[in-house]
């Protein structure tokens, strides 16, 4: 009888196989544990201030925009599937789309969420909406993250209202069904929200002319890490969506999503990482030989501290770019489903490395001729928070993947579309 | 009736937050204090002639504004009570004699951050009292002084009227009325310029 | 009146006392924080150390005033602010930090060469009783927001109401010195307007032993150093007794 | 941000971050706003009831989707696609013409005539006076046995096609009902006396296509048939041969006999819940 | 009808789009981020007008010109006073900060008896019986005061002993006390007439003596000189602040100074680079370049270099017979430009010996740095506004702090002119404190009292008509009208300068070459600060600065 005591079945959409409830409590627990450490250290930031973090007035970003640049990079997937899906009628990408937007969501609201306890007054962030100094990337980030996290709480929404109990409700359901058609408006939104915030990322630090290690020139008001931003994220997006979809096929043992989609993922990924290679190296090439000497920055000084030599960059450009590009762009080498998940990983682990290069090499390197070469550990608390935020992703994901049509895209869609 | 429910519904929702948000909120918002004593202004006018402001909201020589007058100005003429009025009695027994300043309440009191210079609005500008302070400097009654319970702010700075909408000139001092004088006379000040 | 206030530091006068770090954070009613260390500390008047790198009595050892440069071109923490709290006072040049308008997010930080930027990272507190020694032209800022020199401008203040009930248009310079150079014991530290071609200080800035630190890097800042050592001057140069070690690997 | 508000400048960049935005911004608003209002004009328009229908009825399985006529044996295969409205049907009439071939053996259950059977396990009996009886059908009956609870509409109520028309419960699950027909409720019966409502439909019964939707003569042998097998492969203890084999016959509070049972989704099934 | 969940869903529908129109968002909005200005647990300065007082500085016997901003009564700002001759100006880095003192977490607050709170009765009462039961030794740590003459009285009267706590300039003046009988306390090194310093680790830019007296002194004439007026030579075994600055820095053995001062003495003798007589060190130029780690070369170069521009004075860091014997050597003692007498000669001093006997009671004034601890079984009242910690004291006795006592500033100790200020009671003392000279006065009614020692002095200067007054303008003594106006002008903040130092006519001859021993030395000036503690705002220097390594005793 205790399987009816502990039964979730009525939410599980008909049909739909998953494990038994307490096994699924089970799997959530330490996640939930995670998250609770992390929400208390948090507390701990906004009641006593950033002292709680190991952050100083030379390393005055962290670990934290560390990782707001990488998830935000992650969840670029989110609006290039979108974009490929109704603007570029890829249909075939369809199946991976309801996992894109929950992955998107989780990444945004997490970023923000981190944003939040990273600002030393976030009762006064709302100033830069009423005083904005549009000349700043920040700003610009600031408006088209807040945008589009909204465009992705919208696309969440229909997901969501496909759940077994709530589409009882008929308000509900036929408000999914209107907001459903509207979406293609959405994903157009978010593609150009998604496109400027991006690159404003990258601008965050390709502006900065005081720090000549993260200063590039570009075009027009556009530092060229604007563009590469760009690049980087969309080449990541999709291969980050194949990792997590992954997952969770080995996790619950079924496959989700037909074959050929990953390799044509992974094709996409690769075409893209590849692209964004050679701009890296170009703009390298520029950055080194031209705008930072001509501010009085040679380009040895940059490498001569370690462990940020020229191993790193090596690693970036060609160890995490060319090569999981080729893996994963040719048809030999993305049929083999590890090498291809590999190459996936690597693509990730590449963009994060550059977001890592970019927040902390910037502060770590000296300016002055008399700084020394600083280095920081980030403090229990910046760490808690940081895995917080994973922790709330498994756990939304993992609630979405229970109660959602997340990878069954209902035989109504398309009579949807068409139907009046 | 059964068809219109909804929207029945909703207009009682919203009138409700109206009522709520234009009625009751202000009230609670505000604490309302009564001045320790009630000056008249009008009063000292007439039977005192002190009619220039600056008779007793001098400014000192440096530049420096010195707000309300001093307890030993008031006693120059209050060493001994003038009247039977009970304030009268307590301006006496209260601060004269024993020489304590009184606590007035200021209406127009900025903040620590904000650095407002009457020496060059005044004497520069030549602005008058009034264009500001409006005539409560010949007004006949203390007025209520409201404090903010959030932000400890006099009400006079957000201004009387809880929409700031057709606020004369002289009601309201936050910063955007500061700015919309400034930019009037067309003078440029950067942050600084009035905060500190 | 349209001034570009800057400073001259002469490099050989200055003893590294450390008078004029005291004498900035008692007129800033800067907060002494017990659990501070010299990278979380608050020193909008920061003089640093610096040496020839060579040993033994060949070595030799200067020190220089950091504060905010008061950059004039393209000011870095101006431009990244995302909420406009950072300007360039278009008729002082001084560049203000505004702590009431600031969030806090430290992007300005990141943005300025010479680190003379300062997070509050704790409350500001004093002793029961010490706040009565607290400077009262100065408001005290409070904790998540950056603060920065602002060149006394209380001072400013002062002198301009001081001026304005003279009647004057034009502030007296005898009444705006900041407190670094009112303090400094050997007068390294020389203050005053750039614009005016006339102002020693302006004459002094033109001088070849004058220089400024990280120039080249174009933000044209306001505040000089003046050194007859030519290892000091060197040090403008941000690669500086560097040699480079391994181009590659 | 407006002008007039300290910081804003009156530079091309600046009006063209700001227009830039607040196009973004009107955008995302209007998105939302337009998906409201259709959903509110869709209830004004009664098609709200029509669109959760279809939504549930295009989750249905591919078994439950089946065409009456296939049911009756009149085609070999046809999968519906105007969710059991055949009211709307152009294919119908060629389809009814035929000539039914289901088998017409006794189930061991009792489904007359003289009514006419919805998909949901309710019958409906016309009366004299133009209205309707509504009623569980055997099977389910069978299943349900006495229900612990009913939450019937109330007389006067307006009831839609397909949606809800009463809800019971029986061990704490809930069981929702769907309506045969759309009307008016005149009158609410109880388990005891057999009929649950009593409505005036909104469609005259003398018009041919009024009841059209409804199954009939040999369609209800096919489906109860299939019913049936579902019922057997649900209930039964796993793997045990079939409980009630053929020509078994049903034993009444299913629900209480059989407890260890799936029951979540056999009512599902049964009650076409999605 | 009854209202259904659908109602209530509606309704809040409604009252969410009316809340919207209303203030309360937004004034809210606006609210709470005024609330995070003005948050009500930061303190924010009081909104009174400033003052600003002329005084000079007591912490320590330097007595550097003061211009302290007051607001309501207290101090909220120090800086330097121009027109002070002596200091123009200049003051050390902690006085920048010393308004903050009053009120520092280790100020004492009230009479504790033997680690047990007590009250200034119980004080008056135990030391009036104490005095009249034995012998009374006084220690001061800043002679020549008033209230150093109250203590000095009331030792005498009780037939006991006043003995002075010395800083380590004067501890470098004390051979030549010995050597000539004046006192070191009336000696001064006249800086102002030297062409060549040589200081062998003395922090002459790091807070020695007058810290504006030399800083000034080298800024105007020696700083980015090639070839200075004024030749600062450094003899150190670190690289100090001084020797960064210094005209030349010779890097020696840490504590070879003596062996070779004595090895310069030698070889200016020898080749005859001053014409000097008397005896000639044992110290051969190969044994002191043994010992100091320079050149044989180096060190005649050296001693050239020295005899060069003249008149040289050699400055030790501490008592060091040997570098004073250099000075004779130099023939810079008792000369312009070298170790000079102060017209006004105060009688010799019993240095105190941290081991009394024979004693019944030992008051201890609060001038006497915190680390002079009597070994004595007599009782010990400990006077002091800061609690250095760690003391064996019977009683320990608030005393004034930071401007909180009427108190008077004789000429400081390393000066070589006569000077006099007066630096009156600014402020409301922030405990219940007395000084030692208060107490005292309190016991022995006949004492004269501070004010009247500082009237007396006040009328003698005016009495002799010597000198000048530099208040907020400068005038002669003998233009000044009343002994009272003078009075009244030193209790506004200026300051006396007797007539320019004249060279004292005293000689000095070695009998033999002294010994080598020096005293201790320690090179951060923060170790001489007399407050056992530093003030708030030196955590810039210490903790939130690398500038300077934090002193070892002392704890902000």
């Amino acid at each position: 009888m205790a399987s009816t005591v502990l039964t979730d079945s009525r939410w599980i959409a008909r049909g739909e196989e998953r494990t038994s409830l307490p096994r699924f409590l089970l799997w959530l627990a330490p996640w939930a544990a995670l998250l609770a450490v992390g929400v208390y250290a948090a507390g701990l930031c906004l009641y006593y201030g950033l002292n709680q973090t190991n952050m100083d007035n030379r390393f005055a970003f962290g670990l934290w925009i560390f990782l707001d640049l990488g998830i935000i990079a992650l969840g670029a997937g989110a609006f290039f599937t979108g974009f490929l899906v109704y603007i570029l009628k890829r249909a075939e990408l369809k199946p991976i789309l309801n996992t894109a937007v929950v992955v998107g969501f989780i990444c945004y609201s997490g970023a923000v969420a981190i944003l939040m306890i990273d600002v030393g007054q976030p009762l006064r962030a709302w100033f830069t909406f009423w005083h904005p100094n549009t000349h700043s990337m920040l700003t610009e980030v600031t408006f088209c993250i807040s945008c589009y996290l909204l465009v992705l709480c919208l696309e969440y929404i229909p997901i969501l209202l496909r759940n077994r109990q709530l589409r009882r409700l008929p308000s509900f359901l036929v408000f999914e069904h209107q907001l459903h058609k509207l979406v293609p408006v959405l994903a157009a939104v978010g593609t150009l929200l998604s496109f400027f915030h991006q690159g404003s990322l990258g601008g965050l630090y390709g502006v900065l002319r005081g720090r000549p290690f993260a200063f590039r020139s570009g075009f027009l008001i556009w530092p060229s890490t604007f563009f590469l931003f760009i690049l980087s994220a969309i080449a990541s997006g999709p291969s980050f969506l194949m990792l997590i979809t992954a997952t969770v096929e080995k996790i619950t043992g079924r496959q989700l999503v037909p074959r050929d989609l990953f390799r044509r993922l992974g094709f996409i990924s690769g075409v893209l990482l590849g692209i964004y290679v050679a701009a890296k190296c170009v703009d390298t090439l520029i950055w080194l030989n031209v705008t930072s000497p001509s501010v009085g920055f040679a380009p040895w000084q940059y490498y001569v501290h370690k462990p940020f030599g020229t191993p790193i960059l090596f690693a970036e450009i060609v160890v995490f770019g060319l090569i999981p590009a080729f893996l994963l762009t040719f048809r030999k080498t993305a049929a083999h489903r590890v090498l291809l998940l590999t190459a996936a990983a690597m693509a990730c682990g590449g963009v994060l490395l550059n977001r890592f290069v970019l927040t902390v090499q910037t502060l770590a390197l000296p300016t002055l001729s008399f700084d020394e070469f600083l280095s920081y550990t980030p403090s229990w608390q910046e760490i808690a928070s940081f895995s917080a935020v994973i922790a709330y992703g498994v756990i939304v994901y993992s609630l979405s993947y229970r109660y959602l049509p997340l990878f069954a895209p209902s035989k109504g869609t398309d009579s949807h579309v068409s139907g009046n | 009736m059964k068809q219109h429910r909804n929207a029945i519904v909703f207009i009682l929702g919203l009138a409700a937050a109206l009522f709520v948000g234009w009625f009751v909120f202000p009230r609670v918002l505000y604490v309302q204090k009564h001045q320790p004593l009630d000056f008249l202004h009008k009063t000292h006018a007439e039977k005192s002639g002190l009619t220039d402001c600056s008779e007793c909201h001098t400014i000192r020589e440096d530049g420096t504004f010195a707000g309300m007058p001093a307890m030993e100005k008031c006693a120059g003429c209050h060493s001994d009570k003038i009247g039977e009025s009970t304030a009268e009695a307590t301006l006496v027994s209260d601060y004269i004699k024993p020489g304590h300043e009184t606590p007035w309440l200021v209406y127009s009191r900025q903040p620590a951050n904000v650095w407002f210079s009457h020496a060059i609005h005044v004497k520069r500008a030549q602005l008058s009292c009034d264009e500001c302070h409006a005539t409560y400097g010949t007004s006949d009654a203390a007025k209520i002084y409201q404090v903010n319970r959030i932000s400890g702010y006099s009400r006079d700075v957000w201004g009387p009227s809880m929409s700031r909408l057709g606020r004369a000139p002289h009601e309201g001092m936050k910063m955007s009325d500061c700015e919309a004088c400034h930019a009037k006379h067309n003078i440029e000040v950067g942050c600084l310029g009035c905060h500190e | 009146m349209s001034a570009r206030y800057g400073m001259v530091i002469d490099i050989d006068r200055c003893t590294g006392c450390g008078s004029c770090m005291v004498a900035c954070a008692a007129e800033n009613n800067v907060p002494t924080l017990p659990k501070a260390t010299a990278r979380t500390g608050l020193t909008p008047m920061l003089v640093r150390r610096v040496s020839n790198g060579r040993e033994g009595n060949a070595r030799r050892e200067s020190f220089i005033p950091i504060l905010c440069m008061h950059c004039e071109h393209d000011t870095p923490c101006v431009k990244v602010c995302p909420q406009q709290a950072v300007e360039v006072d278009k008729a002082t040049g001084i560049v203000m930090q505004m702590p009431q308008r600031c969030l806090g997010c430290r992007y300005c930080m990141t943005a300025c060469p010479y680190h003379a930027r300062y997070f509050n990272w704790w409350d500001p507190a004093w002793p029961a009783g010490m706040e009565k020694s607290l400077n009262p032209g100065v408001s005290v800022r409070m904790r998540g927001v950056v603060e920065k020199c602002n060149l006394c401008h209380s001072r400013l203040h002062a002198a301009m109401e001081k001026a304005a009930a003279a009647g004057k248009k034009e502030i007296d310079p005898a009444d705006y010195v900041p407190a670094c150079v009112e303090a400094c014991p050997t007068g390294a530290i020389h203050f005053g307007n750039l614009a005016d071609p006339n102002d020693p200080v302006s004459r002094e800035a033109r001088s070849p032993n004058a220089f400024r630190l990280l120039a080249r890097i174009g933000t044209e800042p306001k505040v000089y150093y003046k050194s007859k050592e030519a290892w000091v001057r060197a040090l403008a140069e941000s690669n500086a007794g560097r040699e480079p070690e391994v181009q590659h690997g | 941000m407006f002008p007039g508000i300290d910081g804003f400048h009156w530079t091309v960049g600046h009006i063209l971050f700001l227009c830039l935005f607040f196009a973004v911004a009107a955008t995302i608003g209007m998105t939302v706003a337009r998906a409201v209002w259709h959903t509110a004009s869709d209830f004004r328009r009664h098609r709200a009831s029509d669109f959760c229908w279809q939504a549930d009825f295009a989750e249905l399985s591919e078994a439950e989707r089946r065409c009456r006529h296939q049911l009756a044996g009149r085609v070999i295969s046809r999968t519906c696609d105007n969710a059991f409205d055949c009211r709307h049907c152009e294919k119908y009439s060629q389809f009814a013409v035929l000539p039914a071939t289901g088998n017409l053996a006794s189930l061991g259950l009792d489904y007359p005539e003289d009514r006419f059977y919805h998909r949901g396990h309710t019958w409906v009996k016309p009366e004299d006076d133009g209205s309707v009886t509504v009623g569980l059908d055997e099977l389910a009956a069978h299943l349900v046995g006495t229900p612990d609870a009913v939450r019937m509409p109330e007389v006067g109520e307006e009831i839609d096609l397909n949606q809800t028309a009463w809800t019971m419960k029986k061990n704490k699950r809930e069981i929702r009902v769907r309506a045969p027909l759309e009307g008016t409720v005149l009158a609410v019966g109880t388990p005891k006396e057999g009929w649950y409502l009593k409505i005036r439909p909104r469609l005259d019964l003398r018009q041919p296509m009024a009841l059209r939707h409804l199954l009939r003569g040999p369609e209800v042998h096919g489906w109860i048939a299939r019913e049936m097998e579902r019922l057997q492969l649900q209930l039964r203890e796993p793997n045990t041969p079939a409980a009630l084999a053929d020509g078994g016959i049903l034993l009444p509070d299913l629900m209480d006999v059989v407890p260890q049972a799936d029951w979540d989704s056999v009512l599902a099934d049964t009650f076409l819940e999605v | 009808m009854k209202v259904t969940r659908r109602d209530l869903l509606v309704w809040s529908a409604g009252a969410a789009a009316g809340m919207l129109v209303t203030p309360v968002p937004w004034k809210l909005l606006d609210d709470v981020s005024i609330w995070s200005q003005n948050w009500p647990w930061i303190p924010q300065p009081a909104r009174v007008p400033v003052e600003v007082k002329q005084s000079s500085c007591t912490l320590c016997p330097n007595g550097c010109g003061l211009r302290v901003r007051m607001a309501a009564g207290w101090p909220v700002g120090v800086a330097g006073v121009t027109m002070n001759p002596i200091t123009r100006g200049a003051l050390c880095p902690l006085a920048f900060g010393a308004h903050q003192l009053n009120w520092h977490s280790r100020r004492m607050r009230g009479v504790r008896h033997r680690g047990g709170i007590s009250s200034w009765p119980e004080a008056h009462a135990a030391l009036t019986k104490a005095s009249e039961e034995g012998r009374t030794v006084v220690i001061d740590g800043y002679p020549g005061r008033a209230a150093s003459s109250v203590l000095e009285q009331f030792a005498l009267k009780r037939g006991g002993s006043y003995q002075v706590v010395l800083g380590s300039e004067t501890r470098g003046l004390r051979p030549y006390e010995n050597w000539t009988g004046v006192p070191a306390t009336s000696l001064g090194y006249d800086l102002e007439n030297a062409k060549t310093v040589v200081s062998f680790g003395a922090p002459l830019l790091d807070g020695w003596g007058v810290p504006g007296r030399f800083t000034r002194l080298w800024a105007e004439r020696a700083a980015d000189a090639d070839d200075p007026q004024f030749r600062l030579i450094q003899i150190e075994s670190s690289l100090s602040r001084t020797a960064a600055r210094a005209w030349k820095w010779i890097s020696i053995v840490e504590g070879s100074e003596s062996t070779l001062a004595a090895g310069l003495a030698r070889v200016l003798i020898e080749q005859k680079l001053v014409p000097a007589r008397g005896p000639i060190p044992a110290v051969t130029v190969s044994d002191a370049a043994k010992r100091s780690g320079l050149t044989a070369d180096q060190i005649q170069e050296l001693a050239r270099t020295i005899a060069a521009k003249r008149p040289a004075l050699a400055i030790s860091s501490d008592e060091n017979p040997s570098i004073a014997a250099l000075n004779v050597v130099l023939g810079s003692v008792g000369k312009k430009g070298g170790i000079v007498g102060r017209s006004r000669r105060d009688p010799a001093r019993v240095t105190a010996d941290k081991s009394i006997s024979g004693a019944r009671a030992v008051v201890v004034d609060a001038s006497v740095p915190w680390d002079f601890v009597p070994e004595t079984d007599a009782e010990v009242f400990r006077f002091a506004a800061w609690d250095g910690g760690s003391s064996k004291a019977d009683w320990l006795l608030p005393a004034p702090g930071f401007l909180e006592d009427l108190t008077d500033v004789p000429s400081p100790p390393s000066a070589a002119g006569e000077s006099y200020a007066v630096a009156p009671a600014l402020t409301k003392a922030t405990a219940d404190v007395r000084s030692a000279a208060q107490l005292l006065v309190s016991i022995d009614s006949s004492l004269t009292s501070i004010d009247n020692i500082i009237h007396g002095r006040c009328a003698e200067i005016f009495r002799q008509r010597a000198g000048t007054l530099y208040g907020r303008e400068i005038m002669p003594v003998a233009q000044i009208a009343s002994a009272d106006k003078l009075e009244e002008q030193l209790h506004n903040g200026a300051v006396w300068i007797g007539e320019p130092a004249r060279a004292a006519s005293f000689r000095c001859e070695l009998k033999q070459w002294p010994s080598l021993a020096a005293a201790a030395e320690d090179p951060d000036w923060a170790e001489h600060w007399p407050v056992p503690m530093l003030p708030p705002l030196a955590s810039k220097l210490y903790s939130e600065s690398s500038l300077r390594e934090a002193p070892a005793r002392r704890n902000s």
